[in-house]
């Protein structure tokens, strides 16, 4: 009971002043039938020790000591210890959303900063302060563009995320949106003719996502020009947002849908991260989620507070932009640090990292016999690869080296079991690269 | 600050550090971090990709050392209120603690540093970490089955309530509508059009609970679900929970709640007992994890097992010998909420904390209500209590005594401020006007909830005495109530050079 | 507050919250820590040890929960002001910025962890750090022999002091006396003391500096050393080194540098080079390790190849193939100056200081420079400049013309404070009447030195139109000037109940 | 340089302001031939993700995956992760010596809570903060003893720790004191025979430890008694502060001298700890070391100062009682808060678990066939065995066995070379103890 600031006695005094008898009196209104007799069968209570020793035991039973080459939307970059050491002070640790501006200045200002930030990364307008993550955004993102449309067609690429495509369709189904699904080229970007084939009537958004599922950058412009005149919103999701260090920004886009995880999130088996939703200023008022806007107190000193929350649900209630409440502003404020530290040489540097790595490790891989790439188009960080046997049997076996291999696309793309998609960022050492491709050799050279 | 009464007790005026926007400290050349020297060969970026695809340098973005991050951001953290630092009374938030091992342990190397696609023979530490925390909340709230995917309460709400709709559709009926009392979070009915359905608003009776004689009527076949808060967000307990329950499904309707308010229960009843078929937690409420703010959170969504076929993916799953897997085979699933596992690092930090108090987390419910009610106790004399039922975690009182001098919820919520304290929750629930919802949690000692007693009675007296004075607060930030309406009329939402 | 100009730039007044001490939080029964259950048969201790050795509870301990605790402190945390608040210019402190990352690797597992007396085989991480830290040192000194042992600045003179007697001892003679500036630190003769010496005050020139003059009357073949600090403490590099090295070479007496300083010379000049044949630096300063509010630190000491044998046990030993071993076995030691292996936690933060940089420690010291002389052209025009030599990484004015008005260093320092700014160093050197000793380190943007600077003259101004304003600061703080010289007359040094 | 807040240009700038062409006009005092031409031949520059990898790379080469039976003034305690969280804040971390009481009052509050709990531990009138650590408080304990009596002799029993005694004598060498040793009885405690034959005539101080460095608990009280009418001084070490939440604290000692480093922090490799003296409130004025004290401001506010500094050498110099300045203070700081957290019960309970673990090992240990106690004194944590074979090659053989072995007493007292000592606390489990002696066992039990 570390955690409860009373003693026995104080229990006693406040219910005597409370004017009850027993703490049982309290709970009167719930019915006797309903309340528990016994004490609930928890684990528990520990010590702050054994509670320690309980996780630790389980990260033993996690992949510590293997090197891993996934990306697929949750990345290893470096980050300094300085934002973590950061966001656990207590001030922005345990505080709540800034509802009350005169004392939630130092959140509220940080929000105002990652706004920018994302915006002048994306090469956006305006971003919000946040999403829950990046597939949620995109699903968002496209609601968006169904409330700005009034349409209700949907066009996704395959090279969009798996899952970030399995979550617009569980939130999309019920809300009359029909989402077509766009298939690919040889260059593993988005099928051109298939998206006009489709035909842009009626559709709200077009999805896609850059770099894509596969690694390969869209060409943002190209689609653009093929949307722009059709009255649909270009949608464009980002996973591996240091990309943004190097590639140009989807300026064009009318929506982008980011994950943040990039900016010194730690992985942490898949969350929390942080979405972003950034767009045109004219079309804020339909964003969903928290936006900081600046403004001046009676005194004329600069300040910042919520606003626009006329598009949220605890002023609109049924007719919000969105739901979302509770958001992962925590994780935005890690992110900004982050950025702030990296600035604007050093995010450079870091994608110029990760594209010389990646291509090292692509050429590396590509000398195997039997190995080539799968994909022709442009990559960054990402890259999937053919493989002579299924990708199942390589990686079962590079486990053995302690490597987790790359991620088998048969598991989301059922016609490409023999195809991986290998992650290599700026954390990648060149020999654990060069082991990779000498222990993929060593299986691929054995006999069937 | 002539106007600072020898009353405020808990604060004192001191210094605090101004600081720019930290693009205004950018400077050409400064550094805050260093990569180590690349290792491979370099590339040409736009002989890789083409320069079409390589941008040019980011515009306005910072350039700073290290040194100024952290004071920059050492001292915006300065301008914060945080539990940290004190009482945060915010009624419907539960700002309770957040124990300091539960960040140790959330950064375990072997925990932080897990990617959500290693195999899973490699993460039965994170899928047991997710199955332990299941079983805690399954024996906590007395319900079948779990997801642990939705990010917040919101979208366990939206879960929920496409849980009900799923198992409706197999029935061959989705229905058209959910009931939601006027008492309810803007969420619910926010969630209610994602799921697809038309909100139906219905009244609280006089005293504040739902009626259920009214409910019977409005309980028609086109009714998928009642969303519920229980304790309302009153702050009370729904007496005829049980009745309501029964109402609906009568009707082949279902009894969804909001677990908001689950600090007034844990330990003493569960809703699986008393009728409930599907409801959300808020883990970064009732199980301690920091709301950081404003997030991140996580929604588990608990049903009973007729819902358990339809739960998103994955679903984590025992096999034989105890190894653990996901489950993404699930033909009846409602889908994916989100990408991966829910919000693995909040999960874990709510486990951390149920495994600190086990069975005696009834203890923190206990001293969660005895608090509530101390301050109710201590404040009756002085406002208005627009709903005099028992309370249990947190009680609403209304500004309707001081509107008598124009002062409002939200001016002594702003006074509240010079006393040192983080206001309550103002303007909700609907059904209160002028609402004063304050939830001390059991995190309070006596001697805070006695501070915030006096400092509470002390701003009564200046609302009658001296309206001003309330009406201008707070006096003693370092910077005043700020213009929000500007703020919206023509938005500035980035910094621009 | 009437009284704040707007000339105030760099902070405003904001509330601050109140806090009794801990002692007064306490209620029995209160656990702010648990054990894990016992795992053995628990032992009766009156049974056990016998009840004479058994003691009742303790009287007025305290007993709080976990909460009250973090609340308690980081409620205190925010009374302080710290370099990650802004600017500390105290002279001869070099309070300059403590990076993240060395508090990050003084934590990890299996360096925090070890013991001293683990066997050195398992113990080599620790020695390696300890062994390159020591060339660091060297190079950086240009000095021959070096020993971590010394736990701050003052233990480092004590040792270095007893090196140079235990080498004289060894040739005869320990003589009797060190020769001490006027200039120097309260440390230095109070070492002297302690090693068994006599202090020989000398007077420093018009200029300064040492009168080179002067010293050779004093060195007699009763001088065993004289302690120099260098830059001297009025921030001005001692010209005439290599010929004070000299008069006391020829006398068979030593040169003990005290190189609190070093952050003027570190990349750019070595003691080792002009003529100091014992010197300690204080890690806590020009390296980085963080004050944490009086310490810990660590005290150096490097040596000219003579004074090696005399070293402090144990030293770190290279043997054959890399291993490192650490020597207690030195029969001409002059023994332990503390138990185990010096402030080894602090001495690993400095190394991580120092791999940041590599040779680039220069730029600091550049950059140290930079600002102070940046911030002494600023500010001559407004105070007095007593010693009007170059100045190095420090600079001392003097409250010459302040004190006209009635307006002392000390004053001006606290109404520094309402600047948002923590004071210069005051009352030191004692050379300068009055003296203003400023020492920015490198750490300082421009934009910080520049809003000094305007603080300063803004402050030099109200001295002369406003005194009282200036003496009766500061005027912002949650606490006015405290009585000292009633604490110190029936001093209380501790709470009772 | 991510340390350094410049920019080029703005260094241009201020060395302009300044009036100087180039940065090496404002280096001409120094004599030009020792104006250095290269660069120094250091190691790095290394990035912070560099700097990580290299302390990593040292910790894996130490003794981590060892089971330690270490103590002899440095002990692994359980402590929460709580005081390290707060001495982080960097308003703790990151300011100096609280000279300046206005913006200092957080540091000067928490020592005068030291101070408070200090006192109350150690059952004495008041206690200073901070000495370096527990060697060199207990050497300051006899000088300060010295200034009291103003005599020269120093009775120090060689229990106490040697490495303790060690410093003493480095210092007391050029004082004019003489240090004189007496032995210690069949129970492990000072030979009270010992004590009264070498005669208290001129002697200044008496020094012992408890519990000593043989584990065994001294009786104060009769120490105390033997010594009083001599006029001489009783100075008590204490090594092991966590037995205070046991054991009778040494009330009758004119000065105690105690190390910290029990109180939650990490043993470091050996420093940094924190010592403390504690004394007669009539002492007060010749203890050494920072003291904070209470007082008011003008609007009689408490308020807290370090006060007699009359005492210190940045006042008198020379004069001074001693020459210490940087102490310990952050550490002090975490020892206040764990020791807040610990509170009444908490410390009574962990020093209860040492008692009973350290008793359960001995009783463990003793079954072995040739294993035997080697004194009969009361002790807590520690204690020592008398083995068959000798030391260095039991704990040699434990070491495969991942075990570093009781620490071999022949170190410092060369005629005990099959003796050691071993330490127990709360944090050893159970089944590491039953290993422990069956390993020893197995050693023994094999052939010379
Ligand atoms: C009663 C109630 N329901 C739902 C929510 C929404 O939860 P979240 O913010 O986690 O989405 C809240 C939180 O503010 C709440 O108080
Ligand atoms: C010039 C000088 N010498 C010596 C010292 C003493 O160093 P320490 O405080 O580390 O004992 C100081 C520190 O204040 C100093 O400034």
């Amino acid at each position: 009971m570390r955690y409860l600031p009373k003693s026995p006695s104080e229990r006693q005094e406040m219910l005597k002043a409370i004017g009850a008898k027993s703490v049982e009196e309290l709970f009167q209104s719930i019915p006797a039938k309903f309340r528990l007799k016994e004490p609930l069968r928890l684990p528990g209570p520990l010590s702050e020790q054994e509670i320690i020793g309980y996780f630790r035991a389980r990260a033993e039973e996690n992949a510590r000591g293997y090197t891993s080459f996934l990306g697929a939307g949750v990345y290893q970059h470096l980050s300094s210890v300085v934002p973590d050491a950061i966001v656990q002070r207590g001030e922005f640790l345990t505080s709540y959303t800034p509802y009350q501006a005169e004392i939630s200045q130092g959140t509220l200002t940080a929000i105002f900063e990652f706004q920018t930030l994302m915006a002048q990364l994306t090469g956006q307008e305006v971003a919000n302060a946040s999403m829950y993550d990046g597939s949620t955004a995109l699903t968002e993102a496209v609601l968006m563009a169904e409330r700005l449309t009034s349409r209700s067609r949907v066009l996704v690429a395959r090279t969009l995320h798996p899952e970030y495509r399995q979550v617009l369709q569980t939130y999309a189904k019920h809300l009359g949106l029909t989402v077509e699904e766009i298939g690919f080229t040889a260059t593993g970007q988005i099928d051109l003719l298939a998206l006009r084939a489709a035909g842009l009537a009626g559709v709200a958004a077009v999805a896609v996502q850059s770099p894509n599922f596969f690694g390969v950058v869209e060409s943002i412009p190209t689609l653009a020009e093929a949307v722009r005149s059709s009255g649909a919103l270009l949608v464009t999701a980002i996973t591996e947002a240091v990309s943004l260090g190097l590639l140009r920004p989807p300026a064009e886009a009318d929506i982008v849908a980011m994950e943040g995880q990039s900016f010194g999130i730690p992985p942490s088996y898949g969350g929390p991260f942080v979405g972003v939703i950034a767009t045109h200023y004219k079309d804020v008022r339909q964003m969903p989620g928290r936006l900081a806007g600046q403004t001046t107190d009676a005194a004329g000193r600069r300040g910042f507070v919520l606003t626009l929350a006329t598009r949220e649900q605890h002023i609109r209630r049924e007719k919000a932009t969105s739901n979302i409440c509770t958001n992962e502003a925590l994780y935005a404020l890690a992110a900004t640090i982050h950025l702030c530290l990296l600035g604007k040489e050093g995010l450079r540097e870091m994608a110029e990292q990760n594209l010389a790595k990646a291509r090292f490790a692509q050429a590396e891989l590509e000398k195997i016999p039997g190995v080539k790439a799968a994909f022709s188009g442009p990559s960054f960080n990402e890259f999937v690869l053919e493989f002579p046997r299924s990708m199942k049997m390589i990686n079962a076996e590079l486990l053995r080296d302690k490597i987790i291999g790359p991620l088998p696309l048969g598991h989301f793309y059922t016609d490409q079991t023999k195809r991986g998609l290998v992650c290599v960022t700026e954390t990648m050492p060149r020999a654990e690269i060069e082991r990779l491709a000498e222990c993929i050799e060593r299986i691929l050279s054995k006999p069937v | 600050m002539s106007e600072k009464s020898s009353k405020i007790k808990k604060v004192r005026p001191n210094i605090s550090q101004n600081e720019g926007l930290i693009f205004e400290k950018s400077a050409p050349g400064k550094r805050g971090f260093e990569l180590p020297p690349l290792d491979v060969p370099p590339v040409d970026a736009a002989r890789a990709l083409g320069s079409q695809f390589v941008r040019e340098q980011i515009e306005g973005f910072p350039e700073v050392s290290e040194i100024e991050v952290i004071r920059h951001f050492t001292r915006l953290s300065t301008w914060n209120y945080a539990i940290d630092l004190g009482m945060y009374p915010l009624g419907s938030c539960t700002m309770k603690y957040n124990p300091r091992v539960n960040e140790f342990v959330a950064r375990l190397d072997g925990l932080a540093t897990e990617h959500p696609y290693q195999p899973v023979e490699l993460a039965q530490g994170c899928l047991r970490i997710l199955n332990d925390l299941q079983k805690c909340l399954l024996e906590i709230t007395g319900m079948d089955a779990v997801t642990l995917e939705p990010a917040a309460g919101a979208q366990g709400e939206l879960t929920g309530l496409l849980l009900i709709r799923a198992y409706l559709e197999s029935r061959g009926n989705a229905r058209k509508k959910v009931l939601i009392p006027d008492s309810a979070h803007g969420t619910n009915p926010a969630s209610v059009i994602i799921a697809g359905y038309e909100v139906q608003n219905i009244k609280s009776n006089a005293r504040g609970q739902l009626d259920t004689d009214h409910l019977r009527e409005f309980v028609t076949e086109d009714v998928a679900a009642l969303m519920i808060t229980n304790p309302s967000t009153i702050g009370v307990f729904e007496e005829r929970i049980a009745e309501i329950a029964e109402i609906l499904h009568q009707r082949g309707a279902y009894l969804y709640m909001d677990g908001a308010n689950m600090n007034a229960l844990a330990g003493v009843a569960r809703p699986g007992d008393f009728g409930v078929d599907v409801m959300h937690l808020n883990l970064h409420k009732t199980f301690s994890t920091p709301h950081g703010g404003g997030g991140p959170g996580a929604g588990p969504v608990m049903v009973k097992k007729i819902f358990e076929p339809f739960l998103p993916v994955p679903v984590v799953v025992e096999k034989e010998g105890g190894r653990l897997a996901l489950d993404t085979n699930r033909p009846k699933s409602i889908g994916r909420v989100r990408a991966y596992c829910g919000n693995f690092g909040v999960l874990l930090r709510a486990l951390a904390y149920t495994l600190a108090y086990g069975p005696g987390i009834r203890q923190v419910t206990e001293d969660a209500v005895v608090n509530a009610n101390y301050i109710r106790k201590g404040l009756e004399p002085y406002f208005d209590l627009p709903y005099n039922l028992p309370s249990m975690h947190e009680v609403v009182f209304s500004d309707a005594r001081q509107k008598k001098h124009g002062v409002s919820t939200m001016d002594i919520a702003k006074r509240l401020i010079d006393y040192g304290f983080h206001p309550y929750t103002t303007a909700f629930p609907l059904i209160v006007p002028g609402a004063m919802m304050i939830e001390p949690t059991e995190s309070e000692s006596r001697e805070e909830c006695d501070l915030f007693i006096d400092a509470m009675r002390s701003i009564a007296e200046e609302a009658a005495k001296n309206p001003e004075l309330v009406k201008t607060a707070p006096h003693s930030t370092r910077i005043g109530r700020l213009d929000e309406v500007g703020a919206a009329r023509k938005p500035i939402l980035r910094w621009k050079p």
